[in-house]
């Protein structure tokens, strides 16, 4: 169970679907470098509910088929170039969703469900676009009532970041329970940690109520600041310079390389 | 004390704006809301009202969820949220808004991030305050590109929340759903009507000779100045210490002028 | 916001709809009295997702219109002596459910949803005898695929046991998520607990993983064993002669009577 | 080492229908099933084969959920449990299943507590295990009064679950969903063909001559009243305690035949 970020990546097949996390829930950037190195391509993205540093890399390095996502930004530092580049060119295809809309299809998933009815969307350019949603009318309602369905979510990989594992599997994710309904819903879960405990996470009620249990986690392994340049929840604040710098360097494809080559996986800690 | 900032009137506005709520989500990004959010709860505290809850997204010292980043969502689809802000690549004069990109969709020409969480806000959060500094008419325009939610839903659908007012860095407007659309109820100082017009790329209905827009009292500024400000400081340092600055600087200009 | 026993019991009023946690999950036994002597009847309860003693009781004092629930027992004490009695004279209508249904009816109103769909049920007289939930053809399905949908369950209150609070109205719940489910789905969350204190539990990410925030509370009252018969996780064990004793009393009416004139709101600490 | 007794008879024919299962999930008050699991996976270790997970539920030592008593459901609904065990008031010749009670719905005559999860996970988990220990025309019967769950389902219905043996105090059965209908494997030591069909109100498939329920070896024994009663200890300390309460009067009574 426990392994190296290397030998995580190894899971990711071409053509897989991939679950980010948000920018402050916890996203695993150690692993961007060695899914980059990996190289299965045409990967679906799903972002948890929208995606940041993190998507717009594993675009620029032209891993990326399709982003479903309810937003891709790199926050303060602005859009995220790599992904706007991208639309612009056509090259990936963008389902473009609204956030309760990605936790209703993860939590269909998390149910067994085939769907989620949603209020909202109706008569938005976003329901329009996403011919795989369907619209019915609620049986439940005397007049019509029309009403939107979201089918599940199943990623085939959910990849985040977290503060404590302990060597039986375990997750501490604390209030940051979209990551439980991530894993839920995916049939893989890779997770890398600040670090690992030796005693089981769920031995005490206080822990075992952030915990994530193990039967719902395939790998884990070790990587200070890992979600660096990005924050980590009780553990360190983001690095916005960092993230500024790359939104610079990414404005174009060559200064997007050479930051990639030099500037990754290099937490100043 | 000096006088009174832009930015000052745009939180003064969002406080009155807010009256009467009793649960306001406010973006990570958004100081200007989190203030007048701010303020009306001070404003409360001192009339010894009840007090607005205020949620920060993102914040740690103002996160009241415990629940991942859906609790949000179902906080507001159990009526559990009074009002919430949302801006716009483009806000249209149906109130629709678009956050997704301008020109033929998927292909825009200008791509913003996505639409949010606005496709489902926007219809179950009561108060909606549209808000957005930039008064052009390449955001106010006759008819957005691409509507990630709509203002104005056909009759039968489920909506039990829409946009309640716009405010821009020249004015303030109210919505009207029957019409639909913004009727303009106070201009800020140093604007009037015709740059109005000429800002925005949309019909919006006026009196001929529309009023300014509210200043804050004696009391409320100092408020603002004092207490909020210092709160403000913990989850928007960057933007609290422009706003001591800018104070600083209208002093020295009172000085000057005085 | 914190108040007393009986001061929460005033806020129900007849007829309305009361959500009860699971034995083990925190039974707030301790309002079962003041409940019975506010008197307010004509009640629907719920039961997250199965019912017991207390369920029993309101039932006994003749309080209950209708009991919405899944399965209703004193477990190792055998049958739920006054339930059974109630059902066999016809003095109570039973909604006959499923656990996952009435999860699946309260995570509809915690989403805003008129319904969730669920597998299963196809077949089953409880849904037979569930006219008010509608099954539909699943519109994701090439071929017929019918499946259940659960309409939104929304009590008026919800009452539960829990081992802290704070000051604020938190509640730490730890990993028993099904009162933080009952409190979302509720309009108002009556809480008591063991104890209450003085620093937020949402100040340490630790505890703030296992907290009910206060915007879902209602009102919050100090009841030191609170739970007794049943335990409270991480606090104190079911006491089973008790509830033996009491299974034994309760055969009758009158042995029900008896009872609670008696034994009732004397934990042995 | 003395004879095997009834229940050890019946926690090993549970060990060896939940082999090759990852995941099992067991009641808080069934000991014997969550025996039959433990003793599988004492003898996967043994092996060095990979070791099936067993959460029992309500227990705090089994506990691997953190997410409320819905977590067990989703779980199944996720194809994450493998197998688990119901019970029933009555059971029938369809495999039908009855929580509710006995006569007509709702008045009925004899209440049993409600049908608990079963609606939902007799149609998702694969290997649903019926056990009751008592074995009479009462329980057993040819049509149930209440269907809490369906043994088969009609074509097109979602399915991935459902009966997959049945025991009881006097024998194991195998269900065909073709046929559909219970097949009877064997018959436990003491009792025979004749016993089972006077004791079961249904009609069943059977060899003219069923053979005896396997008996454990004398190793699968050691370790069933050795790690495994240890591990049961902590769970359910009365029903272990009654296992070894067994054993020694066992024990006497071969001292006494030798």
């Amino acid at each position: 169970m426990v392994t190296t970020l290397r030998d995580m990546a190894k899971q990711i097949e071409r053509g897989m679907s991939i679950a980010l996390p948000v920018d402050y829930a916890g996203v695993s950037m150690a692993m961007t470098g060695p899914i980059i190195e990996h190289g299965a391509g045409d990967l679906h993205l799903i972002c948890v509910p929208t995606g940041g540093l993190q998507v717009d890399q594993l675009i620029g390095a032209g891993l990326v088929r399709t982003v479903e996502t309810s937003a891709v930004s790199l926050g303060e530092a602005g859009g995220a170039p790599r992904f706007n580049d991208a639309v612009k060119k056509g090259s990936i295809r963008v389902m473009d969703a609204t956030c309760p809309a990605i936790h209703a299809g993860l939590m269909a998933a998390q149910k067994g469900s085939p769907f989620l009815p949603m209020r909202g969307l109706i008569g938005t350019d976003v329901l329009r676009y996403r011919t795989d949603w369907r619209v019915i009318d609620n049986p439940f309602a005397d007049d019509p009532d029309p009403i939107v369905l979201i089918p599940a979510i199943k990623p085939d990989i959910a990849i985040f970041h977290a503060p404590v594992a302990d060597r039986f599997g375990n997750v501490w994710i604390g209030r940051r329970r979209e990551l439980a309904a991530m894993a839920y819903a995916s049939t893989n879960t890779l997770v890398t940690v600040e670090r690992i405990v030796e005693e089981s996470l769920l031995l005490s009620e206080t822990t075992a109520a952030g915990t994530l249990p193990a039967i719902y986690v395939t790998s884990i392994a070790e990587a200070p600041k890992g979600a660096w340049p990005y924050g980590l929840w009780g553990e360190y604040p983001t690095d916005t310079a960092e993230i500024l710098r790359y939104a610079r360097a990414a404005r174009t494809a060559e200064g997007f390389e050479g930051y990639m080559q030099t500037g990754l996986m290099e937490p100043a800690i | 004390m000096s006088a009174v900032l832009p930015r000052e009137v745009l939180i003064c506005a969002i406080a009155r704006l807010l009256d009467g709520v009793r649960h306001v989500a406010v973006g990570a990004s958004s100081p200007i809301p989190a203030a007048g959010a701010m303020l009306l709860r001070a404003l409360k505290k001192k009339a010894g009202a009840p007090l607005p809850r205020i949620s920060i997204l993102g914040s740690v010292e103002h996160n009241f969820f415990t629940n991942g980043s859906a609790e949000l969502f179902d906080c507001a689809g159990q009526g559990r949220i009074d009002a919430f802000f949302l801006g716009g690549g483009q806000i249209d004069g149906q109130g629709n808004v678009n956050l997704v990109g301008a020109g033929d969709y998927p292909g825009s020409t200008v791509r913003w991030p996505g639409s949010f969480g606005s496709a489902y806000l926007y219809f179950v959060v009561p108060r909606v305050i549209l808000f957005r500094e930039e008064h052009t008419p390449r955001v106010f325009v006759d008819k957005v590109d691409f509507i990630s939610a709509p203002g104005v839903s056909a009759d039968g659908v489920f909506r039990q929340g829409g946009p309640y007012a716009l405010l821009t860095g020249k004015g303030l407007f109210a919505f009207d759903k029957e019409v639909p659309g913004f009727r303009l109820e106070s201009v800020h100082p140093g604007h009037d009507l015709d740059d109005i017009r000429q800002s925005t790329g949309f019909e919006f209905a006026h009196e001929e000779n529309p009023q300014q827009t509210a200043l804050p009292d004696a009391e409320t500024l100092r408020l603002l100045r004092g207490d909020v400000l210092d709160e403000l400081t913990e989850t928007y340092p960057a933007f609290a210490e422009q706003m001591r600055k800018d104070h600083e600087l209208a002093l020295k200009a009172c000085e000057v002028v005085s």
